[in-house]
């Protein structure tokens, strides 16, 4: 009686096998991936106009409110409205072909179409207004701006990452009169020392309806 | 609303998220952030409130109204208007998925085509031009009754110009009755204003001043504050259809209307002391009556004849009413709507009519049968309509222009009792609608701005305009009370003719039918009987009996040769020989939602039988499937609603329910920050259900459709039970417990319903997988499932219009109340930057905002001063399914009746 | 005499080739291309059901608030329930040295297998949005959030995953030495490879059958505890909560009895026709199905006695809202439906008490129809009425199902059926090698 | 050492198999095996090298499935997101035990196959003996003895003649 397996048919067999834990194996990296999308850090989507914050910030240091206005007041930090950019860029750059768009904005009275770079899902309900007011500085998620010739985020933005800073936010923290200065937490708090706001408790912190509603 | 029975379009859907899936294009769509062009003073994110007001039969109901990022969102009552004291009605609710429902009317037309604003104005002026040479005869302007100043101020315009111009006045729900009963007693029209916290004793005679017409949530508000055990007054009703007014009564008596008649003149006889016909109540009512003379208020209904009403005035001069539990104004018309109606109907039919201009309303639908409106119409060669709704005036009018929302015009109104308040828009028109003042400019042409315009009719200018703008009230505008001789006029009541009689009555969701494409109202249980979707022909039992008929089964209600078939209901408390139907139903042209559900029982309605007729009723063969939300109504000795009587109310002791009542084999979790809770005093709720509502407004809650509901799938959040075996008629307002031991939250799998830390059982959509465990065991069944994807149905406000703190929900996720925590979360965030605990008071729910009696209260238990706290230690406090020993934080007080022991023992 | 386990005259050689032959030479008969169409036909119509429930949601059912379970939940404990038979036979009795067991054992995992893979598939089409099924296994995500354990729905996830696991481990180890006959007999290439593969090269070394027997053993041993402890989980489905009808600590015994009555219902149904097509008279032979019978009669009385012990507690418990559902399902919307599985759970079995009926191949095939029929009902029963009657009244609202509801029913039925017609062609079912033992047994008795 | 298997008898019954494997054991054969269509009880103890028990796997998969799955809900209850779920206890330990003994059987169960199919050196797809004529009945109605013929000092002439006096229905050589 013969074998059931002849020497190459065992040898495909066996090949096959490892093929096909080789395709599960790249199928469940590829869907992390893919799966991971709204998760990806770093790249700096186009923008209709090629704003460097790297420029207002960094080098001519402008504060954070001068365009973000309602960030001490607001859940939404505030995106500047045309006119804001006006009031610099009437006197300033006046022909620079790259401020087209805005002119043409103010001209036709029609807003500019910026693409979201910090994107939350809808039931996600973040308030920039409390954190400032407790001394998140905002390069604690959004980096080091004045480092950024295009804007491009920083933080995951996930649930974990959210909860990492709710469990402890002392690390995180600084004086709430530095929040927009660009200097990291670490290096303020040895200047200023460390701010006794009061926070809500770690529970009332790490409840769901904290951001869930 | 309806799940939209399921196109191709929802394959394709399918289809597109699974190849979605399969080419892992899982990463969110780009999304844009567009800010402004110049910048705004307000910033986004931000919540503004706006004071106006919403008009309903020429009297007005002051609002606050909520605009998120410039966009109406939420309508709250104004604290400083007499008519709202804060709290607001459905319709005030409502008017909000109104002003974005996308069936509004969006295009000017004439005969149907669309056309253009110069045209309609170029015809129209030629038109007048022919007119102006005798005055402007022929040239008719049909409005509602006049609330206005502005459109007064307008209209006096036009008639100096056109001297021969005619106006004529028509609601459906009109007050012809009462007016005309004013003049035979007073020698002129007056509107009464009641004043319930002053009255120790009422009657009310076929009248529901706490469940509808105007002023009514003050009235609510006033008869609620004198319910309390220790001053409780005390409330007779004798009605044919059992209304709110007649659920909170002490004690009731279910008469047909003619029968009402003779007990009113029994009535009379007993408090002039001469022998009457033995009715029940008669004595008791005016041995009470008489003892608190100056404390006591007989109160008629529009349904009584003008002389009964005049009686009434007279009952109320013996009893030293005036001044004290009542004050007369000038009335809000000079116009008796029936007959004015029927001679512009005449005289279109005669040709005398050659420009009419329809100032709102829809009398095609609602005028009396009698004056067949509509045809009339037709012999009108320039007839134009301004409406909301392409309604069916709209399609018998030459022109249609769209009408702007109230939340979108200038305008001014009076409250109930005189007061005038301003109209201003929230949003500018958002399908290109004119407001009435518009119109008329338009067509009279008069340039000044509709602002301008109001500020004129109101002798208003500078601070005084500006603060009556943020006041929503003009400051000392309520007319000082007529004094005024009451004269004899003699009553016979109609002799009691056997067989049937048609009572009409506004719906008490679609009103007089204007509310018709309204989602929300459509699907609002009604009071009495918990239908939605439909309007009923309701009899009391022994009528259905006789009839041999069920509720369901269809008869047919015949006033000669106008005959109506709808589908019966049975309901418990409702006068025999009697019959109900509620207006506004099986309209025609109601857009999508409202169009071609009910039966319309206009065409019974005579400008002579506004309220009630004569009529046959024999069954019809077939039935009608009838959608209720609630199938049973006793309690079955279980007592959910409690009840007791005053006496029992003062001798017991505080049961101190605040504190948790019983021991517990889980060790207490700390709540070491707030505890939210509340108490509901069944007391106090009289089911009008704007709480339900109210939240449905806040949080965003779909409608589900007739279908859906009636397979047990509605979405309110706080829903009101009825139970009609206890001693009196109960509401019971059921929102989630929220308990401190929640049975729902140890059943879910993934945790998507758990607690924080101030004790509020939270569900967290984004988590739950819809397995509808938790709603299983929720001893209360108040968690509501998204069975089908409802939040995109028809009939839902589009996303700008909802509210933007919080989530909608999707197809599969269970929801449920959470005490308005986006109200806790503003609260919170704000005291927390400011340094400070929340302060009692500050957090406020839709539903208690919304509440004309104040029956639901809100707050932080952790605080024993708190309003709740104190509350919850009543001694009518106790909590629902007690036993379970679920700890819930929101608790009841019981409902107390104050019967009078006379009439026991009569 | 007819009451051996094995009828005429076998060796190991016959009763290896008739077996085996079942599989490798018998031709396809015209009743099974028929039963084949008609089961691949209702299981086209689960199919369609699913995708149609995925499109809109579980609306299309007649779910509602207060019954907020369906048919999706009743079936899966039907079928979770049917499974356990299988188990029983193949664990218990292997334990209890039953020899009778051999012959029918096989088939009756097969049995477990399908019904369980089947029930499994009810909970996750249950939820509102299946997609998300995942999130209750515990594992590290995103969120940083888990399962909520103290969900019997989690002890449900866990339940029937590891008792699909161990029935395929416990089916698949007992199949290795009669793959590896069917691998030595049959013909064409590909067909002894496929064999060959999944015998894993198994060539019968006595040290070898040393291992396998204990593992075989071992395996049983964990079986049987477990197969009690699936039901009495799903039992805690209900009984953790607190609606009335549902709260009942008797809830976990009265499942595991119900679940094997209905479970032995359905091995006579499958055995009874198959032993005639098969022609397998002989293997499985009317000893067997007295034994079952008798079974069918002992768990059907337990059956009987939890029913009474529902309506007595309630009572006896003075609780009224226990009293009141206890009430409300002989007199109320779904007495019908009481009434009818008291009859076809309680009434019918008794039959069984004579010695002709439990001999009687026709009345066995009868009765076990009617009792799954009974079995479905009272699941119904427990899971609607008690729902549709709890605490408020005013919440009171009954469950009526929709087509749907029926349809995706008949339709995991005709999946059944598919999977074991599909079985019975390319496995064999019947055990061989416990069957050469059942001979070589007979043989010692036979001396 | 020869280039062969082994040398293979081919019996009629399990008795034949079993006194077949008592004598080789006497005559002091190393590297016997035996092969039969069903589990022979007594059949192993005669042959050498005792087969490790299965049991062991079992016990310790069950242990490690036991508290590795108490440990996984304690851990994320109290541990990892401690949440207030309708006032019970962080640590709700009655509650923790269904999956905590589930997890027990699926570990142990799975320990008793593996160690099986390991134990016996399985999966095998080709082996010499599958060559051998008459095998597949191995699977059938047949018994076999084999000598194996790498262990020290084989003498194929002895094992044929060994294997010739047990009477079998043929004697089979079993190459490599």
């Amino acid at each position: 009686m013969a074998q059931a397996f002849s020497a190459r048919a065992l040898l495909f067999t066996k090949l096959a096998a490892l093929a096909i834990a080789g395709l599960l194996v790249a199928g469940a990296v590829t869907a992390y991936e893919h799966f991971d999308g709204p998760y990806r850090v770093g790249d700096a989507p186009p923008q209709p106009i090629a704003f460097s914050h790297k420029h207002h910030v960094g080098d001519d240091g402008i504060d954070c409110r001068f365009c973000h206005a309602s960030v001490e007041t607001s859940s939404f930090a505030g995106i500047p409205a045309t006119q804001v950019c006006m009031t610099c860029h009437s006197q300033l750059f006046t022909d620079a072909p790259m401020l087209e768009p805005l002119r043409q904005s103010a001209a036709r009275d029609e807003p500019l179409h910026w693409t979201r770079v910090h994107r939350l899902p809808d039931f996600a309900y973040f308030d920039h207004s409390i954190h400032v007011r407790k001394g998140v500085a905002c390069i604690e998620c959004h980096g080091r701006v004045d480092r950024m010739p295009l804007m491009r985020r920083e933080a995951p933005l996930t649930m974990q990452w959210c909860l990492d800073c709710h469990r402890d936010p002392t690390p995180h923290l600084r004086d709430p009169s530095r929040v927009f200065d660009m200097t990291p937490s670490a290096a303020v708090r040895v200047a200023t020392g460390v701010p006794h706001e009061a926070l809500a408790s770690r529970r009332r912190l790490t409840d769901c309806s904290t951001c869930h509603r | 609303m309806s799940p939209t029975p399921i196109t191709r379009r929802d394959f394709l859907k399918l289809a597109g998220a699974a190849t979605a899936l399969a080419t892992g294009a899982c990463t969110a769509p780009p999304d844009e952030i567009v800010p402004y062009v110049r910048p705004r003073a307000i910033a986004d994110g931000i919540a503004q409130f706006y004071a106006t007001a919403m008009t309903m039969q020429g009297r007005a109901l002051g609002v606050l109204v909520q605009s998120d990022m410039g966009r109406p969102t939420k309508v709250e009552g104004n604290p400083a208007h007499p008519s709202s004291l804060g709290a607001t009605d459905v319709f005030a609710q409502a008017s909000i998925l109104e002003l974005w429902d996308p069936a509004r009317s969006r295009t000017l037309r004439h005969r149907g085509t669309p056309a253009t604003r110069e045209a309609l104005v170029a015809e129209w002026r030629s038109a007048l031009a022919g007119l102006e040479a005798r005055g402007g005869e022929g040239l008719r302007i049909l409005t509602g009754y006049v609330g206005s100043a502005t459109l007064r101020a307008q209209l006096d315009g036009l008639a100096r110009t056109y001297p021969a111009m005619q106006r004529h006045e028509w609601e459906p729900l009109h007050r012809d009755n009462s007016l005309e009963g004013a003049r035979l007693a007073f020698g002129r029209r007056v509107d009464c204003a009641y004043r319930f916290d002053a009255a120790d004793v009422v009657v009310a005679v076929d009248a529901d001043p706490l469940g509808e017409g105007p002023g009514w949530v003050r009235h609510a508000r006033d008869f609620a504050s004198r319910r309390a055990p220790q001053s409780m007054s005390r409330l007779y009703a004798v009605e044919s259809f059992p209304s709110i007014t007649g659920d909170m009564a002490d004690h009731r008596v279910a008469l047909a209307p003619a029968a009402l008649e003779r007990w009113l003149a029994a009535l009379d006889a007993a408090l002039r002391g001469e022998a009457s016909t033995p009715l029940p109540l008669v004595e008791a009512a005016a041995h009470d009556l008489l003892a608190h003379r100056g404390r006591s208020l007989v109160v008629a209904g529009e349904g009584l004849p003008p002389a009964a009403h005049a009686l009434v005035h007279r009952i109320n001069a013996r009893l030293g009413a005036p001044g004290a539990t009542v004050s007369y104004l000038p009335a809000v018309s000079d116009v008796a709507c029936a007959e004015s109606v029927a001679a512009l109907s005449r005289d279109m039919r005669a040709g005398r009519v050659q420009a009419l201009l329809i100032l709102g309303g829809n009398p095609a639908y609602d005028a009396p049968a009698d004056v067949e409106f509509g045809a009339a119409l037709a012999r009108v060669p320039l007839s134009v309509h301004v409406s909301l709704y392409e309604d069916e005036t709209s399609a018998a009018c030459a022109w249609h222009v769209p009408r702007a929302h109230y939340l979108e015009e200038w305008s001014d109104a009076t409250a109930h009792e005189g007061t005038v308040s301003i109209v201003q828009p929230l949003v500018a028109p958002l399908h290109g609608g004119v407001s009435i003042h518009e119109a008329v400019a338009m067509l009279g042409d008069d340039a000044a701005s509709p602002r301008d315009g109001v500020m004129r009719a109101l002798h208003l200018e500078g601070a005084a305009w500006h603060t009556a703008l943020r006041d929503g009230v003009v400051a000392s505008t309520a007319p000082a009370p007529l004094a005024l001789t009451v004269r004899d006029v003699a009553f016979d009541p109609a002799d009691v003719a056997d067989g049937w009689t048609v009572v009409f009555r506004p719906d008490a969701a679609v009103h007089g039918g204007e509310f018709a494409p309204n989602a929300w109202l459509q699907e609002l249980p009604r009071p009495e009987s918990k239908l939605v979707w439909d309007n009923a022909a309701y009899v009391s039992a022994t009528s259905a009996a006789r009839l041999g008929a069920k509720s369901g089964d269809l008869v047919e209600v015949a006033r000669g040769a106008r005959r109506v078939v709808a589908p019966l209901w049975i309901l418990p408390g409702h006068a025999d020989d009697a019959v109900s139907l509620p207006l506004g139903y099986g309209r025609e042209r109601a857009g999508p939602v409202g169009s071609h559900i009910g039966f319309d029982a206009y065409p019974l309605r005579d400008g002579g039988f506004a309220w009630s007729a004569p009529c046959s009723v024999r069954k019809a063969g077939g039935a009608h499937a009838l959608v209720t939300t609630q199938l049973h109504t006793r309690m079955e000795g279980r007592e959910p609603a409690k009840h007791m009587t005053l006496a029992e109310a003062l001798s017991a002791h505080s049961a101190a329910h605040a504190e948790r009542p019983v021991e517990s084999l889980y060790p207490d979790w700390p709540y070491d920050s707030y505890r939210w809770a509340m108490a509901i005093d069944l007391n106090a709720c009289i089911g009008c259900n704007a709480c339900t509502i109210a939240c449905q407004s806040e949080n965003n809650i779909p409608t589900v459709g007739k279908e859906e509901a009636g397979r047990g799938r509605s979405m309110h959040w706080i829903r009101v039970d009825r139970y009609d075996d206890g001693p009196t008629p109960l509401h019971q307002p059921v929102p989630c417990m929220q308990c401190e031991d929640a049975p729902c939250e140890a059943v879910c799998p993934v945790g998507a319903t758990v607690h924080d830390s101030e004790g509020i059982n939270v569900q967290i959509y984004n988590r739950c997988v819809g397995t509808r465990f938790c709603s299983n065991n929720c001893p209360y069944k108040v968690r509501r499932f998204n069975f089908f994807h409802y939040s995109a149905g028809l009939g839902e406000r589009p996303v700008e219009g909802s509210n933007p703190q919080v989530t909608t929900r999707m197809r599969g996720v269970m929801e449920k109340c959470n005490y308005c925590l986006q109200r806790i979360t503003r609260a919170r965030l704000q005291a927390d930057k400011e340094g400070r605990r929340i302060a009692e008071g500050e957090v406020v729910t839709a539903c208690q905002a919304a509440c004309p009696t104040r029956a639901i209260s809100f707050g932080d238990l952790s605080d024993p001063a708190s309003a709740v706290a104190q509350v919850k230690r009543s001694p009518r406090g106790y909590t629902l399914l007690e036993e379970l020993n679920t700890r819930p934080r929101t608790t009841y007080l019981a409902r107390v009746s104050n019967p009078n022991p006379q009439a026991a023992n009569e | 005499m007819n009451s051996q386990v094995l009828r005429g005259r076998w060796g190991y050689a016959s009763v290896t080739d008739k077996i085996s032959d079942l599989v490798l030479r018998r031709p396809t008969h015209w009743l099974w291309a028929l039963g084949f169409g008609i089961a691949g036909t209702l299981t086209l119509v689960l199919l369609g059901g699913m995708v149609w429930l995925f499109a809109v949601g579980v609306g299309i059912w007649g779910v509602n608030i207060p019954v907020a379970w369906g048919f999706a939940i009743v079936n899966f404990v039907w079928w979770i329930g049917i499974g356990h038979a299988g188990t029983f036979i193949s664990a218990f009795l292997l334990l209890l040295r039953q020899k009778w067991r051999n012959s029918i054992n096989r088939f009756a995992e097969a049995m477990t297998l399908f019904a369980a893979g089947i029930a499994g598939l009810w909970p996750v089409l249950h939820l509102g949005r299946p997609w998300f099924f995942y999130w209750l296994v515990p594992y590290p995500d995103v969120m940083d959030v888990w399962p909520q354990w103290r969900s019997p729905l989690v002890w449900d996830f866990f339940a029937i995953s590891t008792y699909l696991t161990v029935s395929l481990l416990f089916w698949y180890v007992g199949l290795i030495p009669d793959l590896a006959t069917l691998r030595d007999r049959a013909h064409g290439a590909w067909r002894r490879m496929v064999y060959g593969f999944f015998a894993l090269g198994w060539r019968g070394e006595a040290r070898h059958w040393a291992r396998f027997e204990s593992a075989y053993l071992l395996l049983a041993g964990l079986a049987a505890p477990l197969v009690i402890s699936v039901h009495s989980i799903v039992s805690l489905d209900f009984a953790i909560g607190n609606t009335p009808g549902y709260h009942s600590t008797i809830f976990p015994p009265y499942f595991v009895a119900g679940a094997l009555f209905c479970g032995f219902a359905m091995v006579l149904v499958i055995a009874i026709p198959m032993r005639r097509f098969l022609g397998l008279e002989d293997f499985i032979t009317i000893r067997h199905l007295d034994n079952a019978a008798k079974i069918l009669l002992a768990t059907g009385l337990l059956v009987a006695y939890g029913y009474a012990m529902e309506v007595f507690t309630a009572f006896y418990s003075g609780d009224k809202y226990e009293i009141a559902i206890a009430l409300d399902r002989m007199k109320g919307f779904y007495a019908p439906v009481y009434w009818t599985l008291l009859f076809l759970n309680v009434v019918v079995p008794q039959v069984l008490w004579w010695r002709r009926a439990r001999r009687s191949v026709a009345t066995l095939f009868v009765i076990g129809i009617l009792v799954n029929i009974g079995m479905w009902l009272e699941r119904f029963m427990i899971v609607e009425s008690s729902l549709a009657h709890d605490f408020l009244p005013s919440a009171w609202r009954p469950f009526i199902p929709t087509g749907w509801d029926w349809a995706m029913l008949a339709g995991s039925v005709g999946l059944f059926a598919l999977l074991f017609l599909a079985f019975v062609r390319v496995l064999p079912a019947l055990s061989i090698f416990e069957m050469r033992e059942l001979v070589e047994e007979e043989k010692e008795e036979a001396r | 050492m020869s280039a062969l298997y082994g040398v293979m008898a081919e019996l009629a019954d399990e008795k034949a198999l079993l006194a077949a494997a008592h004598e080789a054991r006497d005559a002091g054969w190393a590297g016997v095996e035996a092969y039969s269509p069903f589990p022979v009880a007594g059949l192993a103890e005669e042959l050498e090298g005792k087969p490790l028990g299965v049991s062991v796997f079992v016990l310790l998969g069950g242990i490690l499935g036991g508290a590795g799955g108490y440990f996984l809900q304690w851990y994320s209850a109290v541990i990892s997101y401690p949440i207030n779920v309708g006032g019970r206890p962080l640590n709700s330990w009655p509650e923790f035990i269904p999956v905590a003994f589930e997890m027990t059987v699926l570990f142990a169960a799975l320990a008793a196959v593996f160690a099986m199919i390991v134990g016996n050196g399985l999966p095998r797809l080709r082996h010499p003996l599958f060559d051998a004529p008459h095998f597949d009945l191995a699977t059938r109605n047949r018994f076999f003895l084999c000598l194996r013929g790498n262990v020290e000092d084989f003498d194929e002439a002895r094992a044929h003649a060994f294997l010739e006096s047990l009477e079998p229905l043929r004697v089979i050589e079993v190459a490599s």
